[in-house]
């Protein structure tokens, strides 16, 4: 701290010049902001601007730098020093492009910008340079969690890139799924008929290759650690126990076929006859590629009937909710089984809608070509009569209410069932409720703990505060719920690939599975370098827990979206670095304000709003402070200043990493400041939640919505803290809810606070 | 209903219909359907049919009126997202029928198709005089006077603008190797029958 | 330009006293005025047309093009077929292509052929005669020799079916072509935008269907009224035949007052190009192109 | 002059949409040096010419805010914008890539004030909005455009208002001498992501859209809806500014169809679905959605959002593919005729508005790219060892949804990462 030398510059470019006074604004930062270095410039982030600033960090020892020109989101690679703590003043989006150019402005839009610089002085020595996860481990090795064609593929390709790989399988050969499969489905032009599975080839691949070490028959008992250093107990069925390290995990466990036995109305178990698809595929691999047999009494098969969605896109809660993705072309695939080997066997497919997207389509008119009859229907039961069965259904387009009396077999095309373990978010809900005063959820969950039914069996064993397995999105899959982000689960250096993530066949599993590995690798890469992970990656800083003021509260080893934070004996955060994403959840929810970050703590924004000038009650001039995530509501503000649509000149906004990392200190210290209100603006939460750290804007609602009592203590009204769901795209809206906002304090009037 | 659903009518109507073997690649998306000019005529539109033959129902679709409703206009075949030749698949499906003696009797479409072919096949020309004499006393001498009456305007009309000539009935055009043509038209029908057998 | 020489197959309705007399008259006159020889088929016959399906069956029909094609090619070698009927064109066109994609239905042909001493080789185009004017000459090349334009000449290019689909003319739309269009355009008139220029006429089942074809004979002629036509023009024998004969039952049926000429391109080009209302065959016409007629006075 | 540093072991990436970014941010997440080349003047791609996504109805520049982000810090991404790939040669792990980068007229000095576009009076067609609507010849492509410059069209140069830009700008960004340029630089492993194009709705003939206003394709109404767009995010049909409150949606426009493509676009369906979303969001119960479908392909857990949207009493489903549609002259409505197969009814029903869910085409045809590939038969690169260290990424390589084009791309970046991680090794 002590060789610390704050230096500020402000733009003149863009009209700042020319709508402020930039020498009082210099004044400010000299005066108030105490920079030992304050230089105007007339169009900053020109090279000569650049060079200045360059200049003056190689020769004069600034180590800390608050430039007042544009909002940090523009001209960042200009102002991308990575050698000193960078501090962006926002003068042209955030004051003069939302300000109206007139002589009645002009006193309030040079307030504005004041303020700015007051704060952006005060952030910019608050700030320290970030100096990297001093926790960094560099083990390289890939973990692969299942060896069907998802995990193959994984250690495959990262063998290919360089890697050392451990995998392991739970049965006693690799394969999976695909190892019981006659075919597959094509995956190349031109999409005509069913291919060899590469499941022979792959093995025989993994085997030769030197970097790849199976464990068959085993599972992982025991996982610990952090990207870059992970520890495995491998448990094989000998009876051995093996630990191996790895950098980062790849889960790839699979699915299990939805359970045919649910749906006794189709005829399974009533016939023989009635097989699953993993029942035909059997069937066609006994046959060893003579005529399929019928079942029951190995006789000749004239007439196959395929029937689609079995037990699937049910809306009746009994059977699975949504469709598997692959079955449609599985059945074309195996109604080609009999089709290829002898046209006078008669293949019908009962569907609803033929799901066979891409290319599909060209083997969807091979099956046609093949004489499949596809028919558009809803199969309402299957009847057994002798070794026969009737598929009784209604016809849609041919509006008949019909059936099929004598097909030989009949397929059911059931969906898949993601092999994801023990589904921790029940538990962590209850806990997060009970953190905030509402028990019943927990003992909910207790009590069915106690019951001793059967529970889900742990796929990865995790030696996490939160749960031994990766959090599920829906009906058990553990996929991403961010569309431009499809690999980020919640748990960082462990990625989930295949129909465990998502319903999907095996062209697509081994597609998913080559992305995961590349961010297994990737995660492996930055916690070398002790940089985060995804959204925040490359971000240096880290949590720093001062351990003397914890409380032993947990709320940070609950709340953490991304399961970063164990418990040691005493119930004290372990803090696993290489975990974290750098949310600020954690120091938004500490309550004793022990946890930050080198860049961003609970010091750099209180005191920027500390910092702010509120003027008194007399004054007309309300202050509210305005809270906004960085990633949404402040590229909104951004964008609506673009439009250069107009809001109150009383706000002064902050931007958030999220809204999670609010601590109610904040919010506190602007009402004892006498601000007249708060604003935060986060992002949309509940089922299509759009936060960009899972539960930070979800976190902060329920703390604001105990934040009440602190505001009746004070005397305060409770729409003195006020909490928005934004969306990038709300250019129109953001300025019209400040300005709604602002006519409601003009109502309530000013804060009582000030002046204290 | 235990031959529903099977490969046996739509086998027959690959083998002995003219482009059946295309009826296996509709998707069912109707754009047939909606495209014909005749559309709200058809019983069973084009693609209602092609699903009851793979449903197999034999009777329906060879005793239906409604491919003898298509105007040959190609609407369909140039919308079919599938590039069906429906239009021939239709002709062919009446034709078919036509020859197992079961469509729909006194089908009106059927019965000038047959007049018009025959009218052709005698000179190598269509005789038009004959050809609509023919028309009108299909149901017999008087009811052909009274039709020929209601059209009497446009007949003298044609008569004076030299579009109609009655000498037609005792000198029509023709083709002058009249032995050739017959014998090339007897020759191909005697292929037809061989690939295409009735059953 | 170089006078260009075809193989002409006219078809049964054009021929003397037939139905489509005035399009045979007038493609002759047409002909001459752009300088084009027709060299007629010798001993040509019906092309079976899309009706011949019931009785005729695929391969007979085919064959009755098949023989027509291989007398085309034997008597005018090197040239071009065309046809001026459009279920001329088609039916020779679609045998043409089966017979040249499909082996099997090419020998079936050839040994019916053989009956005849005559035998399919596959060498000639066929083409519609619409094609030869706007390929063979061009829009450009047919303003230049317009002598009457066709002025205030409000006209409905009624397409139809069989020239535009399944084949159509290259780089033409389903359905919405422009070559009648811009053949009205070229020769002086105007062509009215309506929305019935595709619809199909019924005309193949104007016989045994007449209830519904006159209904759709109505719906064309009612657009083209609409939209401000005083006269249709058509590129096939059938619709022409369809949409004129039948305006008097159609007015009988449905209480309208239609009267309104339809007359075929060649009959507008020759008139434009300074031929006589005789040469134009327009005395040939039930419903009198009076309009035209004035023009072609001048 | 344009210098670019780049070695065997760099990865070339074509296209800067969202999977050409996520390919160029993972493999530079990763350590490795990335060109990043985009025809456009910004990145984004399409997706940004979204206004939500399916199935979170989430805003798709909320993630090109993160990605921007991402590359903005990241040093070793150098990208190049308006710029296209004209000819690659070499082999894996060592090609030569020639790209033209065609002149924006603004130089790196542009500090995004919008001076210039104040000063000019011409206006283009505006591309961003497809050419819904125009914008001043000076113009930043979109808000979040990135790079953060504004572009000069070309066909201002040598005019008035060129020199009027010149002047305004008190920077020196704008350079009107600016030349059109090839550059040529080494790369180990290609990523070829140029996605995908919406297809010629105009052939669709029987759709009559390139008669009738009224027929529109569903990117367009992604413009309609967006509060960026042409109409500030109200729905109005473009015949007369009427709201467009009965719309419908035609599925498989040129998708599923061998007249057209003959692939079936996967996303189609999905869109639709999200768009009587917007319709609901407009005008509530007051809207009316129909879709015309041959099968809803709402595949996997999308199926969900189906039964959503199947629940909402405002939409209808048909199964019919639409045979024809006529705007009426008179009241603009567009009558779709057709028959619904399930059961045989048939309709001629007038909506307000018809949105055609267009399928889509890859933006280079495999055979148009300046390299030997392996494509299919719709023009979509296959993996193929034939292809050696180019690889297809996003829908370039299959018509994906955003996701799966995600996957596709994060994959293709190791596949890079396996080529000039040998090229390394190699090299030492």
């Amino acid at each position: 701290m002590a060789d610390q030398k704050v230096a500020a510059y402000i733009c003149q470019g863009c009209g700042l010049g020319d709508r402020l006074d930039t020498a009082a604004l210099a004044g400010v930062a000299k005066k108030e902001g105490k920079a030992a270095l304050v230089k105007e410039h007339e169009f900053l982030c020109n090279a000569d601007g650049v060079k200045m600033i360059r200049d003056d960090i190689a020769n004069e020892g600034v180590t800390h730098v608050m430039i007042g020109a544009c909002s940090r989101r523009a001209k960042t690679e200009a102002f991308g020093f990575t050698d000193v703590a960078v501090a962006r003043a926002n003068l042209r989006e955030g004051v003069i492009w939302t300000q109206p150019d007139n002589d009645e402005s002009r006193e309030t839009t040079q307030e504005m910008a004041e303020d700015y610089i007051r704060m952006g002085c005060a952030e910019a020595k608050k700030m320290m340079l970030p100096m990297g996860n001093p926790a960094a481990a560099t083990e390289r090795r890939l973990l692969v969690v299942g060896g069907g064609v998802s995990g193959m593929t994984a250690a495959l390709e990262a063998s290919r890139a360089g890697y050392q790989v451990v995998l392991v399988e739970k049965s006693g050969q690799l394969g999976g799924w695909a190892g019981k499969l006659h075919k597959r489905t094509p995956a190349k032009s031109p999409f005509q008929s069913p291919q060899d599975t590469p499941v022979a080839e792959m093995a025989a691949a993994i085997e030769a290759d030197a970097n790849i070490k199976v464990y068959l028959n085993a599972i992982t008992s025991k996982i610990q650690g952090a990207p870059g250093r992970f520890e495995a107990e491998i448990s094989v069925e000998s009876g051995v126990t093996v630990t191996e390290k790895a950098g980062a995990i790849v889960q790839a466990t699979g699915f299990s076929l939805y359970d045919a036995n649910n749906l006794p109305e189709l005829g399974y178990g009533k016939s023989a006859n009635v097989v699953d698809q993993a029942g035909l595929e059997t069937l066609a691999t006994a046959a060893k590629g003579s005529p399929i047999k019928r079942p029951s009494d190995g006789g000749e098969v004239r007439k196959v009937v395929f029937v689609q969605c079995a037990g699937q896109r049910d809306d009746s809660g009994k059977h699975l909710a949504y469709c598997s993705g692959s079955c449609c072309s599985t059945s074309v695939k195996q109604a080609m089984y009999f089709k290829d080997a002898n046209p006078d066997i008669d293949t019908v497919v009962i569907y609803t809608d033929l799901r066979m997207p891409g290319n599909g389509e060209d083997f969807y008119r091979s099956g046609q070509d093949k004489g499949v009859i596809f028919t558009k229907g809803k199969v309402s039961s299957v009847e057994a009569a002798g070794n026969q069965c009737k598929v009784n259904f209604h016809d849609l387009i041919l509006n008949d209410q019909t059936a099929i009396a004598n097909a030989d077999l009949v397929v059911l095309a059931t969906g898949q069932v993601p092999n994801s373990g023990v589904d921790i978010d029940s538990k962590l809900k209850a806990e997060i409720a009970a953190a905030a005063g509402d028990n019943s959820l927990l003992e909910a969950y207790n009590a069915s703990q106690a019951e001793g039914s059967v529970k889900p069996v742990s796929m990865l064993n995790l030696n996490y505060r939160q749960g031994p397995d990766v959090p599920q999105l829906k009906y058990g899959f553990t996929d991403s719920h961010f569309i431009c982000f499809p690999y980020e689960t919640r748990r960082t250096g462990i990625y989930s690939a295949g129909p465990v993530r998502r319903p999907m066949d095996m062209a697509q599993a081994m597609e998913d599975a080559t992305g995961a590995t590349m961010k297994a690798i990737q995660a492996i890469e930055n916690a070398g370098l002790g940089r985060a992970a995804h959204p925040r990656s490359g971000d240096l800083s880290y949590p720093i827990f001062r351990k003397e003021g914890c409380t032993q509260c947990k709320r940070c080893t609950v709340e953490c979206p991304f399961g970063a934070i164990d418990e040691d004996e005493q119930r004290f955060p372990v803090f696993n670095e290489s975990r974290c994403r750098r949310c600020g959840t954690c120091m938004g929810a500490c309550p004793v304000r022990v946890i930050s970050f080198e860049n961003y703590s609970v010091d750099t924004v209180g005191s920027q709003l500390k910092a702010v000038d509120v003027p008194d009650e007399f004054s007309e001039k309300p202050r509210v402070l305005i809270l906004a995530c960085e990633n949404d509501a402040y590229p909104a503000l951004d964008m609506a200043a673009m439009n250069r649509n107009v809001y109150s000149a009383f706000v002064r906004v902050i931007p958030v990493r999220c809204l999670g990392s609010v601590n109610t200190i904040w919010i506190n210290d602007a009402l004892s400041n006498g601000y007249d209100g708060v604003m935060m603006l986060g992002c949309k939460h509940g089922d299509d939640y759009q936060c960009h750290f899972v539960k930070g804007s979800e976190l902060a609602g329920i703390r604001m919505s105990k934040i009440g009592d602190t505001l009746k203590q004070m005397g305060l009204e409770e729409e003195r803290v006020a909490t928005f769901e934004v969306a990038i795209t709300d250019i129109e809206r953001v300025p019209q809810l400040i300005n709604d906002y602002m006519a409601k304090i003009q109502e309530i009037g000013m804060s009582p606070m000030k002046g204290f | 209903m235990s031959e529903n659903y099977s490969n046996s009518f739509l086998r027959e109507v690959e083998e002995r219909v003219e482009e059946g073997h295309w009826v296996k690649m509709c998707m069912q998306c109707g754009v047939c359907a909606g495209s014909c000019p005749f559309g709200p005529h058809w019983a069973h539109p084009p693609q209602e049919i092609f699903m009851m033959i793979r449903a197999g129902k034999r009777e329906e679709v060879l005793t239906s009126d409604s491919m003898w409703m298509c105007t040959s206009c190609y609407n369909c075949v140039v919308r079919c997202p599938r590039k069906l030749p429906i239009t021939h698949i239709m002709h062919g499906l009446a034709n078919y029928a036509h020859r197992l003696g079961i469509a729909p009797k006194g089908q009106p479409t059927e019965h000038f198709a047959t007049l018009f072919w025959n009218n052709l096949a005698e000179t190598g020309r269509v005789n038009e005089l004959k050809l609509s004499l023919g028309i009108y006393f299909r149901d017999g001498f008087s009811q052909g006077i009274k039709n020929a009456m209601a059209m009497q305007s446009v007949g003298l009309g044609m008569l004076k603008a030299k579009r109609l000539n009655p000498f037609e009935l005792f000198a029509p055009h023709g083709v002058k190797d009249k032995s050739g043509f017959h014998a090339m038209l007897k020759k191909a029908r005697e292929i037809e029958d061989r690939r295409k057998p009735i059953a | 330009m170089a006078k260009k020489t075809y193989s002409f197959y006219p078809g049964c309705s054009s021929q003397t006293k037939a139905s489509s007399f005035n399009y045979l008259t007038s493609t002759k006159s047409m002909c001459n005025l752009l300088d084009i020889e027709l060299k007629e088929v010798p001993d040509w016959n019906c092309c079976g047309a899309s009706i011949g399906y019931a009785e005729g069956g695929e391969l007979p029909r085919i064959t009755l093009s098949a023989r027509n094609i291989a007398l085309s090619e034997q008597a005018n070698p090197g040239m071009d077929m065309v046809a001026t009927c459009a279920a001329c064109w088609l039916s020779t066109r679609e045998s043409k292509e089966r017979m040249d994609h499909n082996t099997q239905m090419r020998n079936d042909a050839n040994e019916a052929l053989k009956e005849a001493g005559l035998v399919y080789q596959g060498t000639q185009n066929v083409r519609h005669m619409a094609e030869v004017l706007v390929e063979d000459l061009g829009f450009d090349e047919l303003k230049k020799g317009v002598k009457n334009p066709l002025r205030d000449l409000k006209i409905a290019g009624y397409v139809g079916c069989q020239t535009n689909r399944p084949f159509g003319l290259a780089g033409e739309s389903f359905e919405n072509p422009v070559y009648l269009d811009n053949i009205i355009e070229a020769m002086g008139g105007e062509a009215v935008p309506y929305d019935q220029k595709v619809t199909c006429c019924g005309g193949a089942l104007a016989f045994s269907e007449p209830e519904k074809s006159q209904k759709q004979i109505k719906d064309i002629i009612e657009s083209a009224y609409d939209h401000g036509a005083e006269m249709i023009v058509t590129p096939c024998p059938l619709c022409q035949a369809n949409v004129e004969i039948y305006q008097g039952e159609i007015n009988k049926r449905y209480g309208t007052k239609f009267n309104i000429p339809v007359a075929y391109y060649s009959q507008l080009i020759t008139v434009a190009y300074g031929g006589s209302a005789q040469d134009a065959g327009l005395d040939s016409q039930l419903i009198r192109a009076t309009k035209l007629e004035e023009i072609a006075k001048k | 002059m344009t210098d670019i540093i780049a070695t065997n072991q760099t990865i070339l990436v074509v296209g800067g949409g969202i999977s050409g970014m996520t390919a160029a941010l993972e493999a530079a997440e990763c350590g490795k040096d990335v060109v990043l080349v985009e025809k456009n003047p910004a990145l984004g791609g399409r997706v940004s010419q979204l206004y939500r996504y399916f199935p979170k109805l989430c805003h798709p520049v909320c993630g090109l805010e993160i990605n921007l982000r991402r590359l903005k810090q990241n040093p070793r991404i150098r990208v190049l914008t308006m710029a296209e790939v004209t000819e690659i040669t070499g082999s894996e792990g060592s090609y030569s890539a020639t790209v033209k980068i065609s002149p924006r007229y603004v130089n790196e000095n542009c500090t995004a004030c919008g001076d210039c576009s104040g000063a000019v009076d011409t206006e283009v067609a505006d591309e961003f909005n497809y050419r819904l609507g125009k914008v001043r010849a000076a113009y930043l492509p979109h808000k979040m455009a990135y790079p953060q410059r504004y572009v000069i069209d070309p066909s201002i140069i040598g005019t008035a208002d060129a020199e009027k830009a010149k002047a305004a700008c008190k920077y020196g960004a704008i350079d009107l001498g600016m030349q059109e340029e090839v550059v040529k630089f080494q790369a180990g492993a290609i990523i070829w992501a140029t996605g995908w194009k919406p297809y010629d709705a105009a052939k669709i003939q029987p759709y009559g859209y390139d008669r009738y206003s009224n027929v529109i394709t569903s990117v367009e109404f992604e413009r309609l809806a967006d509060i960026h767009g042409p109409t500030g995010g109200k729905i109005l049909r473009p015949s007369d500014g009427k709201e467009a409150k009965n719309i419908a949606f035609i599925q498989c426009a040129g998708s599923r169809d061998e007249n057209h493509l003959r692939h079936c676009s996967r996303i189609c369906c999905m869109a639709s679905l999200k768009q009587t979303n917007y319709v609901r969001e407009a005008y509530g119960d007051e809207g009316k959605s129909t879709i015309y479908y041959i099968d809803i392909r709402a595949i996997d857990r999308f199926e969900d959002f189906y039964q959503k949207v199947q629940k909402d009493p405002t939409v209808t489903f048909i199964k019919s593919k639409v045979a024809k549609a006529v705007q009426d002259e008179k009241t603009g409505d567009v009558i779709l005729h057709g028959v619904n197969t399930e059961g045989y009814h048939r309709y001629a029903t007038p909506h307000d508005l018809v949105v055609l869910a267009v399928g889509m085409e890859p933006s280079v045809r495999g055979a148009n790219i300046p390299a030997e590939i392996v494509a299919d038969s719709s023009g979509f690169i296959e993996a193929d060892p034939a292809n050696h260290a180019l690889f297809g990424a996003g829908c370039a390589s299959n018509p994906l949804d955003v996701n799966r084009a995600v996957q596709s791309a994060t994959a293709s970046a190791l596949r890079a990462i396996q080529v000039v991680n040998r090229v390394a090794r190699v090299e030492g």
